[in-house]
């Protein structure tokens, strides 16, 4: 079997099993082993493409397979992997595996939970792994509509209404896009010939130009929506305050990227001469979207709420940094997608652990946490360091990437927003410590908060595994970012041909 | 085929006929007066079919069956109407289809 | 004769019909059906169809009109007299009435018929009989049998339906 | 040139240091991590000094000393020609430094061990210590300007996280905050600085930019935005980096907090390291500075004119020892600023740098000694504050002579070092802008005021009523006191003319004693000032500051900067820009959002109506609606 489509009959498999144990034990035992299994065969994946790399295949995309299962529109299961798609698999799995563990006493449904859970990560595989739209489309409805569940059932706080305006909006933007894809789909033979959803059967033709002029904004908004970009981005703050602590950190590590891959696999690199054009919108867009919600975290009082707007705002940059479309910008925009997946999961998953332990997320009540339970706090400032741009940790690279693929834009108009967003970095700094001077430093507020335990085994392994990955990419971020480089190659040049009109 | 009396003149009647019932149907609230307008518009129809076959095909007979099996429908309709009617009547002590709004919103 | 019956049956169809719905003795209203569902027999003799308007006769009128008195008795006072209707649906239903009649007339006026010109087929009780059972062309043993399995079944279902519930208290 | 590998070691052993204690330290006693953090610290001491000893004196120099290169990788590469490196650059600034950190550090780890006894999470501070270390190396041996910056981010989280020490404590914890936001704002500007740089260069590395008569800025000189040319924008914003970690007005305020760290924390970075790397910053960037922007190094030389004055006036006024010293440490990275603000390049012309450089170095031993000697006194009678102490030379002697050194190094008095390398800058100051120099004259007796102000006042007058009797402090602190003592009074002997320069070549120089003599005097004026108003309890100083009374006020409070700050900070971004976004989002965009959901709902109800369980309605739709496709069949269609 093609080691992409095991990618994603593990979890599917996983899930049967699931189905046959009792009680939360079995359920977490299980989904621990398939999700270890599928970090394994993710590692494997990653070292046999940089082998095939290194051993010289100068394909597109490896790993190819390609089965018809539906003729007559020709559908395809059309699968195969470049450096960034299997940098994001890295990522999913990481994350995913961390989830499981941080929602490793999940008493109440616990086997729903983890198969919604599994489920919604499958769907985020098959995204990445698709090279068909419409292959592509299906898993991203896939990955979006077990969220309803996962957040209206085992939420907190007014969860039925934040997972409705999640759900509503992130389906809104699955509207957009399929307008987006039929419209593609219906271009993509121009001078006759069989329609296609196939990405890089697309991507040889050149689409009429009023086509793209006309879907570039559906398939862009739709999947920007998903990356939470100004200003369709008020989901992100209620619907991660509701959410329950793994799909927090699934949702902005993982399907929040789905929204930034996305737009430059299919957005820009179908329709490079619409991006080309209408570059400067987005661009706007994507600067408010980084100040913005960079000021919009300091007023919080809420965790979440601080991470769900210091999310928009990372998030932003990641598109910005796309809408550069230059190489280094755009190895930014994707370091910046990982970095941001990592660490933001890593600031889910011990706020829900801070919560489980506080039963309050609101910063002004809590205080002193280091002395009662350092471990977890001495994680959080790594996190909080890593948000804001520490070297040795990756947010400083990603970041670094993007602001020096901006400013190399021989655009005047491009090099301003890049200093008005790098801007952004100080504002990072206030609220994150902030936050860290309020709740980890300082005499303990709340006499409740003296006796609470610190981090158990799972707890750390969860954390752990995603401070190990963190810090992996901002102490040696050179072989990464070499392999992105190289994958983005033809979609740089794509539109890089693409003559503004 | 009755000498003199073109083929119009029946559809005019039963045009009339059919849409009294229709009239009927919405006025009144009373609903076995409802049933019977339906039964004026069964009506009006069985008319039209036979006169279509008397008049324009008269070498066949496909709409006197089709009559005979409206009638025969109509009698299916007005037997399980009128238990429905009954059974409402038990339940509300009346038969006024304004109270008959449980099946709203 | 013709001529002047089948004008005196029309007539007693339209004024029967509008009373039908006028009248606010519901006991008249069923008389009043029966008298069209009459007329309407009358016509099918004056088409020749005879064992059509025998049908009429026994099944309409003396069965659906029966059955409809029956329910009147069971559900109704006979010196009950309707409230007039509500003006609102008084207007909804003349106007489509009105209207709809208008629009088929006129349509039906502006449209000229081709009288069939073959020869008429003698309806009498062997060739109805042998059409309704036959399979061949020109059979309707097909829709016959529908037929059939359909009174059946609203037979049972009335049965069912009207059936008094035992437990009192419940609901349909 | 490959002899010089074992440098990697000398951050690399700090580095190793800090993640051993730092995962393992809890594991242990507390006195394991502070051995291993010292011995190692030791260990790169010694290195640094062999290394300083054959690069300076191992070998024919007569064409200048050599950029060496032993080592250098890699990182991160954006393009063909844009990559950040890790590497170790030598070069007589860079080994110079080396020395100073390595020493300093090593001092202050030594010192540690009796100053931070028995304190809570001695692991943590020994851990922290050897972070800041590595960082602070990694720096000054840093190829190319964004592996300065890489390490400029690290040595600014462990400040933070030293300032931050006693987390417990909500001044320490907002000190350390300020401390880390402030100079992040700088960093701003350098980074901004390093992209404009690397945009008109397209390069990041040293070499390249800072060979004299380099090609690569041909292009640059026509760029510009808003008027000013691209370059001295770039200079300018680095500049700015700078004078963030330099702590030059007016981005000064985050320094005098950042004494809510341990002291010797304070000692080793906001006197001697950390605090002067904006100026190695400037020297690093000096040949691009002094020949691509000279607006830009006018306004260094200004910047750091006024800082040394602003803080040397308000130094005169404070009473927390720390806060004293943290004003002339202020002051005294003025003159550095200020120095190389009126260098010029080459030979004689570059005495300025020279001169910087040379202060830098002697400075970063006397500061480091007063900071200890405070240290001490604060070990010894539990108080920051000058009303609680007094007469304090009789109970600890060590600190009381090696404080007097460091006094009378700072003061400028012959022969010990300040007064050489002040001397040096008084003279660049005057053969460049007379107004510096004056400025700078005038420092130097406020200088020798201020501190003999302090020095009286800890060690003569009156007892003070004390816990317990005062005692002299342990071994393992007197020891890095004698030994910085001795290093502030001959480091002035070493020629640095020959070894440290702004074009890597000796030149000669003599003593200015045009200069030189009225310096002095004023130097000397100003002790004996001190020794008028502070030697014995008096009242006059008190009659003096009412007289000055809403002076006085003003300078005591340093002018009002903090409160200004605060109000820009919590007023400002929080109440005016930050809520306002924040009620933005939550009504209006929400809003939006939300809204076009509650139109929905009222549509659907208003809809919901028409069901309305009437079988007559809707059988009169049903009847309207056919005929009104039948008529619109009938009439319009057909």
């Amino acid at each position: 079997m093609n080691i992409l489509t095991s990618l994603v009959v593990i979890p599917i498999l996983t899930i049967i099993a699931i189905l046959f144990t009792k009680g939360l034990k079995g359920a977490r035992l299980v989904s621990a082993i398939g999700m270890g299994v599928q970090l394994l065969v993710t590692a494997v994946l990653l070292f046999s493409y940089l082998g095939l790399r290194k051993a010289g295949v100068t394909d597109e995309m490896v790993f190819t397979a390609d089965y018809t299962w539906f003729k007559s529109l020709n559908i395809h299961y059309f699968i195969g992997v470049d450096g960034i798609a299997v940098a994001m698999l890295c990522l999913t799995s990481i994350v995913v595996f961390a989830g499981i563990f941080a929602s490793w006493e999940m008493e109440y449904l616990s086997r729903e939970f983890f198969i919604s859970l599994i489920l919604l990560a499958t769907g985020v595989y098959g995204f990445f792994i698709s090279l068909d739209l419409f292959t592509m489309f299906l898993f991203y409805e896939l990955a979006v509509i077990p969220m309803y569940l996962l957040i209206g059932v085992w939420g907190s706080g007014p969860k039925e209404s934040s997972a409705m305006k999640l759900t509503l909006m992130l389906m809104g933007g699955s509207a957009l896009l399929m307008v987006g894809i039929f419209g593609i789909y219906y271009n993509s033979a121009p001078d006759g010939g069989p329609l296609t959803f196939n990405i890089l059967e697309i991507a040889k033709i050149q689409m009429p130009v009023e086509a793209q002029r006309f879907f570039f904004p559906f398939t862009f908004v739709g999947f920007g929506i998903l990356g939470a970009l100004f200003p369709f981005h008020t989901w992100s703050p209620d619907g991660h305050a509701s959410a329950p602590t793994a799909v927090s950190m699934l949702h902005a590590g993982v399907l929040m990227k789905l929204g930034g891959y996305g737009c430059f696999r299919v957005a820009m690199f179908l329709m490079p001469e619409a991006a080309q054009e209408m570059a400067w919108i987005f661009i706007i867009l994507t600067t408010i979207s980084v100040v913005y919600g960079a000021f919009g975290a300091i007023w919080q009082t809420d965790l979440k709420f601080i991470n769900a707007y210091s999310s928009v705002s990372h998030c932003g940059l990641v598109i910005f940094a796309l809408l550069m479309m230059n190489e280094t910008g755009m190895d930014g925009a994707i370091l910046q997608m990982i970095s941001h997946g990592l660490m933001t999961a890593l600031f889910f998953a011990l706020i829900g652990m801070i919560y489980g332990r506080t039963h309050t997320r609101d910063v002004t009540k809590m205080g002193g946490l280091m002395k009662v339970i350092p471990f977890l706090a001495v994680v959080y400032m790594i996190a909080g360091f890593a948000s804001l741009g520490l070297p040795g940790l990756s947010g400083f690279v990603a970041e670094m990437t993007v602001f020096v693929g901006a400013f190399q834009h021989q655009d005047m108009f491009h090099r301003v927003v890049t200093v008005v967003v790098a801007s952004s970095i100080v504002i990072t700094a206030v609220y994150i410590l902030r936050v860290v001077g309020m709740i980890l430093l300082g005499p303990i507020k709340d006499s409740h908060h003296e006796h609470l335990e610190d981090a158990k085994w799972f707890e750390k392994l969860s954390t752990v595994t995603l401070v190990l990955a963190v810090a992996a990419i901002g102490i040696a971020p050179l072989w990464l970012s070499d392999t992105i480089i190289s994958s983005l190659k033809p979609i740089v040049e794509r539109l890089a041909m693409a003559i503004p009109f | 085929m009755i000498q003199g009396i073109p083929l119009e003149h029946f559809l005019i009647v039963s045009t009339i006929m059919f849409f009294i019932g229709v009239c009927g149907f919405i006025i009144r609230r009373n609903l076995i007066t409802m049933l019977m307008a339906i039964e004026l518009i069964l009506n009006s129809v069985n008319i039209n079919f036979v006169v279509f076959n008397r008049y324009l095909y008269p070498d066949q007979l496909q709409g006197h069956f089709f009559s005979l099996f409206i009638v025969g429908i109509a009698a299916a309709e007005a037997s399980v109407a009128i238990a429905l009617i009954i059974n409402i009547y038990r339940k509300l002590q009346n038969i006024d289809v304004e109270n008959v709004n449980e099946l709203r919103f | 004769m013709n001529v002047f019956l089948f004008y005196l049956f029309s007539g007693i169809i339209l004024i029967c019909s509008l009373l039908t719905i006028t009248t606010r003795k519901i006991l008249r209203a069923a008389v009043y059906l029966l008298c069209v569902l009459l007329a309407t027999a009358g016509l099918y003799f004056m088409l020749n169809y005879q064992f059509m308007a025998a049908v009429q006769l026994t099944l309409y009128a003396g069965g659906i009109v029966v059955l409809i008195i029956f329910s009147i008795l069971l559900t109704s006072h006979i010196s009950h007299r309707f409230k007039h209707p509500d003006l609102v649906k008084l207007i909804m239903g003349v106007s489509t009435a009105v209207v709809g009649a208008g629009l088929v007339i006129a349509t039906l006026l502006s449209h000229s018929f081709q009288a069939g010109s073959a020869p008429e087929l003698p309806v009498d009780m062997t060739v109805i009989g042998t059409q309704l059972l036959s399979t061949e062309k020109n059979g309707y043993v097909l829709p016959f049998e529908l037929i059939s399995i359909l009174l059946l079944a609203a037979m049972i279902a009335a049965i069912v339906i009207a059936k008094k519930d035992k437990n009192k208290n419940s609901e349909i | 040139m490959t002899g010089y590998a074992y440098t990697i070691l000398i951050p690399m052993i700090p580095l190793v240091m800090f993640l051993v204690t730092g995962l393992l330290g809890m594991k242990w006693k507390p006195i394991v991590s502070g051995l291993l953090g010292t011995i190692g610290m030791g260990t790169s001491w010694v290195l640094s000094l062999i290394t300083a000893g054959s690069y300076f004196f191992g070998g024919h120099h007569a064409e200048g000393f050599q950029t060496i290169i032993p080592f250098e990788t890699t990182w991160l590469r954006f393009t063909e020609t844009l990559h950040i490196n890790i590497g170790v650059l030598l070069d007589p600034i860079s080994v110079m430094m080396l020395v100073v950190i390595t020493t300093i550090s090593f001092m202050v780890h030594l010192y540690s061990l009796g100053y931070m006894k028995g304190e809570k999470g001695f692991a943590r501070f020994y851990a922290f210590l050897s972070l800041f270390t590595f960082s602070m190396l990694g720096l000054v041996i840093a190829t190319n300007i964004f592996q300065m910056y890489i390490f400029w981010e690290l040595v600014g989280v462990s400040s933070f996280l030293l300032i931050g020490f006693y987390y417990t404590k909500p001044s320490a914890v907002a000190a350390s905050k300020k401390a880390f936001i402030v100079t992040r704002f700088a960093d701003l500007g350098f980074l901004i600085g390093i992209l404009i740089l690397s945009f008109v260069t397209g390069t990041f590395d040293f070499g390249k930019l800072t060979e004299p008569g380099t090609a690569i800025f041909g292009s640059a000189a026509s760029m510009s935005f808003m008027g000013i040319s691209a370059l001295t924008w770039a200079m300018t914003l680095i500049f700015i980096g700078g004078a963030g970690k330099s702590a030059m007005f007016p981005l000064h305020i985050w320094l005098p907090d950042a004494m809510e760290g341990p002291t010797p924390v304070s000692a080793l970075i906001h006197a001697a390291t950390m605090v002067v790397a904006g100026v190695f910053l400037v020297a690093r960037m000096f040949p691009v500075i002094h020949f691509q922007a000279p607006d830009a190094q006018e306004i260094i030389g200004y910047v750091g004119g006024f800082t040394s004055l602003f803080a040397a006036v308000i130094a005169i006024t404070q009473y927390d020892i720390k806060r004293v010293l943290a004003f002339s440490t202020l002051s005294q990275l003025g003159y550095m600023m200020l120095a190389l603000g009126v260098s010029g390049y080459g030979g004689e012309e570059g005495l300025g740098y020279m001169a910087s450089m040379f202060h830098l170095f002697t400075h970063a031993m006397f500061k480091a000694l007063l900071f200890l000697g405070a240290g001490s006194i604060i070990h010894a009678v539990h108080s920051n504050y000058m009303y609680d102490m007094g007469g304090l030379r009789k109970y600890l002697p060590i600190t009381h002579i090696t404080f007097l050194i460091a006094c009378l190094t700072i003061a400028g008095v012959p022969p010990l070092s300040g007064f050489f390398s002040k001397d040096e800058i008084l003279v660049a100051a005057l053969h460049h802008n007379k107004l510096l120099f004056a400025v700078e004259f005038l420092v130097a007796g406020l200088t020798a005021f201020y501190m003999f102000r302090l020095y009286f006042s800890v060690f003569w007058g009156k007892d003070r009523h004390y816990h317990h009797t005062p005692h002299e402090s342990p071994l393992t602190m007197s020891i890095p006191l004698m030994f910085l003592a001795v290093a502030s009074v001959f480091a002035g002997f070493l020629p640095f003319h020959h070894l440290v320069t702004s074009d890597k070549m000796g030149f000669d120089t003599e003593m200015h004693m045009a200069v030189a003599a009225p310096s002095v005097l004023i130097g000397l004026f100003g002790i004996a000032m001190a020794w008028i108003l502070y030697k014995k309890e008096s009242a006059v100083p008190e009659k003096l500051a009412q007289r000055w009374g809403i002076l006085y006020t003003a300078t005591y409070n340093k002018f009002y900067f903090d409160e200004i700050y605060l109000f820009v900070t919590k007023k400002i971004i929080f109440n005016y820009i930050s809520r306002p976004i924040a009620w933005f989002d939550r009504h209006i965009i929400d809003g939006f959002m939300v809204g076009i959901g509650l139109v929905t709902e009222k549509i659907a109800y208003q809809i919901k109506g028409m069901q309305s369980g009437q079988l007559q309605h809707y059988a009169f739709m049903f009847v309207a609606g056919t005929l009104a496709l039948a008529l619109s069949l009938v009439y319009f269609l057909m």
